[in-house]
């Protein structure tokens, strides 16, 4: 097994305000091969966002690091001063953001942003930096010329294309990308996710792509992690996860939301009720309130993470020391 | 004199949006928490006391030769005297009504003007808007003091209404060009197309539904003017404009002044006394404004960093 | 380039707004103040009457529209009658006083407004440090001190009090202007206190929007993002925060111009600064209205420039406003 | 839950008789529909339990197009938003209005809630032409009959009153005849008919102490208080979380069952409309090119970016990814000053020279089911039933 290129362990962001410390990320556990293409997936507020911008050092106050290291290249990043952060941020990894238009500096020309990327480091000559920003923007199927425009003359799809060229700039090790295709149409979205599975296979970075929408992601990630109410519900094999139905009650309750274009239309419940208030969490399992195979313990013992198989899943059901009331699944009964 | 300048961005309308819940519930709760307002609410209270009834302060007539000419504070006279003898302690006292008096009338009237500009403009849009938003340009770039002392001396002997005209027609702009801000970001939120879905009437639509989801900024608006005005009709008032024969925070500095109270030989409270009662009263509305500013954007709010990094 | 076309518009109907006004005010007068005023004049040569009726519009028998034509001629070329104080053309008079306030509002607007924005984006961006939290409440607490009463503490203090600078007008009596360095010493150590006064009544409302507007910055993805791509913290902070906070603002600054001009009358006329600003007191106090309508005019035209010069920076720095 | 009715058995086009449903409607917040079975969308034109159906239309257009002016004096520029849209809404009928950002769906939604008025063609609503309705009487009439669900939970609701506001002002606008006593218990009623529950308490919150779905229920129950013929649905759950969407979508399915009312469904995700709508029409550029019934037009689409649209939706069940290796960037059409000539031209991997010239007109493809396609053939054997949709776009 090589080592892998990045390892969070337990790591914790607390959003400081006046009324209460809010814990929008519970210890997480999480370790990224080089090269893999990790998808994170939850809906609004379980803590994907603020757990990227935890691993990339970018959270600004009142959100803090609460606990926890993201060691990447053999150095705690957490414990990293903002002066050693800068000499590994953007050459070894880079971030590409949710809108496009307000990640770009409006009063700077693409050409002007990538310049002063490269310049900070390294001793590239002008000429150097004009080649090397045409380049990426040719790599991710731009027309050069679109250099010298402002990030307002360009269309959506071509600024989130610009912002992933930004990225490639250094080709580094590991880019972060957060849900970088919410913005986009249907169509231009497939073929920015073919575009990003492309360049990940050819340039072998490894990604981390957050998502609140997992059809987005089932086709081209290696792993999935399903997040809920800032924990890790479920983590292991996209291919896992759909094949057969998923283990924890949530993300199947999430995949099963998803009315199919194709193949038979079946009812669709969704998941009654809402996440719980982060800022005093439930003592059980915090999709107890929610979960429709609920067990009375799961309402105290709050579950740990159980490995089963390639995968880890945060629920009662497979503790191995708990019998689950066999019910069949209703859904997978009547699979014509 | 430079009027405050509250920048109200409209993305602080999408915070106050979500966050706004029934108008008066809030408000009183906010400013209680908010010390700024608070300190600013006790001044006001303190100073209109003063203003409804200052003969609870001073037994003698502001305008009575008493003492000596210019004498510096005593036993009796708490502020000394001015050239003519008369007690600056008791001017300042009675001066305080007045002044508060043009203050409030003109910063309503200011802020009234500039909710109807600024939201007819917003909201009406089209070729209204264009006027509306010329007019307020127009109003912007003319400097105000210049065209407010050539108003008053057009108008001298005309008393405190021309002076209170005067203001309101000078110091609306500013605001309108806020609140017409803030409405043109009002306008793209859907409840307003929801109203007229509906089939409210304009009229409905702009009293209902657009002025109490402004509050915040009317409210900051009339604070913010409050304090231009205190200070822009006291200076006025000191070069001499105006009705000069009324006891005013204003007056006194202009007879002050003329009489070389600062000078040797003076008596410098004659001047001190009165300038920095109109401090007084501009720092209350200020505190007030700058509250309302935080609570309708609360990303202003200074803060001090509690916790250090955490160690691993 | 449209864009440069709108507010050129502005700039004309402005313009024309304030003649307008100059020419409608002094007609507003109830009938009997025009008179009332006239009659108080002494020694009035006939010309001087007949200027004084044209300006105040009592000779009715001559159409408004007529005179106003003619006035707008006037004011075009730059003949704006005799002035009532001093028989001799306005402008003559104006140039008198011109250069004093010109150096003195000049200087304390570029104080005003590197103190301003560099105060106000160091604030912003040390978020949480002694600065930002102390520096609101202060600033805020000093737009409320009336610019006169600003005036009258320094000269009470640095001036009666502490004899460090002398207490009234642009140089000592009797020195003969010359460019020697004694000369210049003199009427700059009279020039501080006033120019002081400027600076801290403008400065305070200018750190206040500039902080405000960085703050806003600060939230954006962009600047989140240009830490991202590990630039310099200086950079960061001029070519992403501070770009974007003052651009878009810069018409709003030319606009505080505005409140300079109001401020240096006050200071001029506390300190007996023998500026246009003080002029503008005497006329008003002497009803030399031909130098009352010049001297607001020359007011609004220097905003009205300033406002023209905030318009082409942003037309050229800020790329929004180019056709896409 | 019992397995649905085969959609497929049912034969698709108007006229033929809906399979009855015992749709029963389930409380609770936004809870997941129990009892037996959920009301699963058909096309019932007779109703079984014989209620006497509408006459044919409840709203058509015809040629309804809008522009917009853009640019200063001189450089006149107009966008053609909408462009010749025709189409016909019936009674009890949910009707999916598809197509990607910049296809003008929004702007059809407006003009039919009025908010713009057609730079030419007409709507006609039970007969009555729009343009004709001058007085406010009519105009109320016409309000009362056709209100609108917006799409952004955050600003549909003024934060400043109570969630109950809305719902009040139109009982006082529309249900003149009822008293207060008679309001109060109507807002009980539609806020239970949307699953806002308990009722009492739910009126009494504000809209910021409320989820982003709970505030489009809101939306709903203020439809609902008008008793309403046809509810203009402007993409209601696309800002909603996936797990909350299968509630809104149901809820959708189930007022069209009791509540006897049409539903204009704007979305730019085929996938929800193909679950809950009757009829869907396929827009780009402004105009309309492609329209039939959902299984129908989803199992053989006709115009080319249907297709692309079809092959484009991800679904994560799918065993391994579709080849679909279309190039197509999903760059928008330049709708400002557009030629004449089919407005997917150049992205179509089928256009032909007659596509650069001729602007093409909706040509029956199937019964009910039409395409604007010069390239287009029609199905040879219109009886044939629709086979199970795994038609691809390369």
């Amino acid at each position: 097994m090589p080592s892998p290129l990045l390892e969070v362990r337990g790591l914790s962001v607390d959003y400081i305000t006046e009324t209460a410390n809010v814990r929008a990320v519970d210890s997480v556990d999480l370790d990224l091969m080089p090269g893999e293409f990790l998808g994170i997936v939850g809906e609004s507020g379980c803590g994907k966002s603020t757990l990227v911008f935890a691993i990339a050092q970018l959270l600004f106050p009142p959100a803090e690091i609460a606990a926890g290291s993201v060691t990447f290249q053999g150095k705690d990043m957490v414990q990293l001063s903002d002066a050693e952060l800068r000499h590994v941020r953007w050459r070894d990894y880079s971030v590409v953001m949710q809108s496009a238009m307000n990640a770009l500096n409006p009063m700077k020309s693409i050409a002007a942003q990538f310049k002063d990327t490269l310049q900070a480091h390294s001793t590239m000559t002008k000429a150097e930096i004009r080649e090397r920003s045409a380049e990426v923007l040719r790599v991710v199927g731009i027309d050069p010329a679109h250099l010298d425009s402002y990030p307002h003359q360009l269309s959506g799809g071509m600024r989130q294309r610009a912002m992933i060229a930004m990225a490639l700039l250094f080709t580094p090790q590991l880019v972060l990308m957060d849900e970088p295709t919410s913005a986009l149409d249907v169509v231009a979205q497939r073929s920015l996710m073919n575009q990003v599975k492309e360049l990940q296979q050819k340039l072998g970075f490894a990604l981390i792509f957050v998502t609140h929408d997992m059809s987005v992601v089932s086709h081209y990630s290696d792993r999935l992690m399903v997040m809920y109410a800032g924990q890790v519900a479920e983590l292991g094999p996209t291919r896992a996860m759909f094949e057969h139905p998923p283990l924890h009650p949530y993300s199947k309750g999430l995949l099963d939301a998803f009315p199919s274009i194709r193949g038979p239309r079946r009812a669709l419940t969704g998941i009654p009720g809402t996440p719980p208030d982060l800022a005093r969490p439930p003592a059980g399992c915090r999709f107890e309130p929610r979960c429709p195979e609920a067990m009375p313990q799961c309402a105290e013992r709050a579950p740990d993470l159980y490995t089963v198989g390639p995968s880890q899943v945060r629920c009662l059901l497979h503790a191995g020391d708990v019998s689950p009331a066999p019910r069949p699944d209703p859904l997978a009964v009547q699979q014509p | 004199m430079a009027a405050p300048a509250p920048t109200l961005a409209p993305s602080a309308v999408a915070a106050e949006l979500r966050r706004g819940s029934d108008a008066l519930g809030r408000f009183t709760g906010a400013i209680a928490r908010n010390r700024k307002a608070a300190f600013g609410l006790v001044l006001l209270l303190l100073l209109s006391v003063v203003a409804a009834a200052p003969q609870l302060f001073t037994g003698r007539d502001p305008q009575a030769l008493l003492g000596g000419s210019q004498q510096l504070p005593s036993g009796t006279y708490w502020l000394g005297t001015t050239n003519t003898g008369q007690d600056v302690y008791s001017q300042l006292i009675w001066g305080t009504r007045l002044t508060l008096i043009i203050t409030v009338v003109a910063g309503g009237l200011a802020s009234f003007v500039s909710v109807v500009i600024g939201v007819a403009a917003a909201y009406l849009g089209g070729w209204t808007d264009r006027l509306l938003s010329l007019l307020t340009d127009v109003f912007l770039i003319i400097p105000t003091l210049p065209l407010l002392i050539i108003m008053a001396a057009y108008l001298t002997g005309a008393g405190t209404d021309a002076i209170i005209l005067a203001l309101v027609v000078t110091g609306w702009a500013f605001s309108a060009r806020q609140l017409r801000a803030q409405g043109l970001s009002l306008r793209t939120r859907d409840f307003l197309e929801a109203a007229r879905v509906r089939g409210e009437r304009p009229f409905y639509i702009i009293m209902v539904e657009i002025l109490p989801t402004m509050t915040s900024l009317i409210v900051a608006n009339f604070m913010g003017l409050s304090t231009y005005m205190v200070a822009t009709a006291a200076g006025l008032q000191y070069l001499g404009l105006g009705n000069t024969s009324e006891v005013t925070w204003g007056t006194m500095l202009h007879y002050a002044e003329e009489n070389g109270a600062i000078f040797p030989g003076g008596n410098p409270f004659w001047v001190l006394a009165p300038g920095f009662a109109v401090v007084l009263m501009g720092a209350a509305f200020a505190f007030l404004n700058y509250a309302f500013d935080e609570i309708g954007n609360p990303a202003l709010r200074s803060f001090r960093r509690r916790r250090a990094k955490p160690a691993a | 380039m449209r864009y440069l076309a709108k507010r050129f518009g502005l700039f004309l109907v402005t313009l024309w707004a304030a003649l307008t006004i100059n020419f409608i005010l002094p007609r507003l007068l109830p009938g009997n103040a025009a008179e009332s005023i006239l009659a108080g004049m002494r020694n009035v040569t006939p010309a001087a009457y007949h200027a004084i009726c044209a300006e105040l519009g009592c000779n009715l028998h001559q159409s408004v529209l007529l005179s106003y034509f003619q006035y707008l001629g006037n004011c075009i070329t730059l003949n704006f009658g005799l002035s009532f104080q001093y028989r001799i053309p306005v402008t003559q008079y104006i140039m008198i006083g011109l250069p004093w306030t010109l150096a003195l509002v000049g200087v304390a607007t570029v104080i005003s407004f590197l103190m301003g924005t560099l105060l106000g984006v160091v604030a912003a961006w040390r978020r949480g440090g002694r600065l930002d939290s102390m520096l609101p409440p202060f600033l805020f607490l000093l737009t409320a001190f009336p610019v006169f009463f600003l005036a009258i503490l320094l000269l009470l203090v640095f001036g009666v009090g502490l004899h460090w600078f002398p207490l009234t007008s642009n140089y000592t009596f009797g020195v003969v202007p010359s460019l020697s360095l004694g000369y210049i010493g003199d009427v700059v150590s009279h020039a501080v206190l006033p120019a002081t006064t400027l600076v801290l009544s403008l400065a305070g409302s200018w750190v206040y929007t500039m902080r405000n507007n960085m703050v806003t910055t600060l939230a954006e993805d962009y600047v989140r993002m240009a830490r991202a791509k590990g630039l310099r913290p200086w950079r960061i902070m001029i070519d992403y925060c501070a770009r974007n906070a003052i651009l878009p603002n810069l018409a709003g600054f030319a606009i505080q111009i505005g409140f300079v001009l109001g401020g240096a009358i006050l200071v001029e006329y506390t300190f007996s600064y023998p500026g246009v600003g003080g002029d503008f007191v005497s006329a008003t106090d002497a009803h030399d209205f031909p130098v009352l309508a010049a001297l607001f005019l020359l007011f609004t035209l220097a905003v009205l420039i300033c406002v023209l010069i905030a318009d082409l920076l942003t037309a050229i720095l800020d790329p929004r406003t180019r056709e896409s | 839950m019992s397995e649905l009715p085969g959609r497929e058995q049912v034969p698709p086009g108007p006229g033929h008789a809906g399979v009855p449903r015992t749709g029963a409607i389930g409380g609770g917040n936004g809870a997941a529909p129990g009892g037996d079975g959920v009301a699963m969308p058909a096309l019932a034109v007779h109703r079984a339990d014989g209620s006497e159906p509408e006459d044919g239309v409840l709203l058509e257009t015809e040629g309804l197009t809008r522009h917009f002016q853009l640019g200063g004096l001189f450089s006149q520029r107009t966008l053609h938003a909408v462009d010749d849209l025709t189409i016909t809404i019936r009674p009890r009928e949910i009707v999916a209005l598809v197509g990607e950002s910049g296809s003008g769906k929004s702007t059809v939604a407006r003009l039919l809630a009025r908010l713009y008025k057609p730079s030419r063609g007409s709507i006609v609503f039970r007969g009555r032409p729009l343009q004709s309705l001058r007085s406010r009487r009519d105009v109320l009439w016409y309000r009362s009959q056709v209100p609108m669900v917006f799409q952004d939970p955050y600003s549909s609701i003024n934060p400043v009153f109570r969630v109950s506001h809305g719902v009040a002002r139109n009982l006082r606008l529309h249900r003149r005849e009822l008293n207060a006593r008679g309001r109060r218990d109507e807002m009980l009623r539609v806020f239970d008919a949307v699953g806002l529950t308990p009722a009492t308490e739910m009126l009494h919150k504000f809209p910021y102490e409320m989820s982003g779905g709970q505030r489009q229920r809101v939306g709903f129950a203020q439809a609902l208080a008008l008793r309403p013929r046809l509810i203009l649905a402007d993409e209601p759950v696309s800002m909603l979380d996936v797990s909350i969407r299968a509630g809104l979508l149901n809820l959708m399915a189930e007022l069209r069952e009791r509540e006897q009312v049409s539903i204009l469904y704007i979305t730019h995700d085929l996938a929800s409309a193909r679950y809950v709508a009757d009829r869907v029409l396929v827009m780009y550029g402004g105009h309309l090119v492609e329209s039939g019934p959902t299984e129908v037009v989803l199992a053989r689409p006709k115009h080319p970016y249907t297709q692309l649209l079809l092959s484009a939706v991800p679904d994560p069940r799918e065993i391994v990814a579709l080849a679909a290796e279309s190039q197509d960037a999903g760059e928008p059409p330049k709708v400002i000053n557009p030629s004449e000539g089919c407005r997917f031209r150049r992205r179509c991997p089928m256009a032909v020279e007659e596509c650069h010239r001729v602007t093409p007109r909706l040509r029956p493809m199937g019964p009910a089911h039409e395409a604007a396609c010069h390239v287009a053939t029609p199905d040879t054997d219109p009886a044939a039933p629709p086979e199970p949709a795994t038609s691809s776009h390369d």
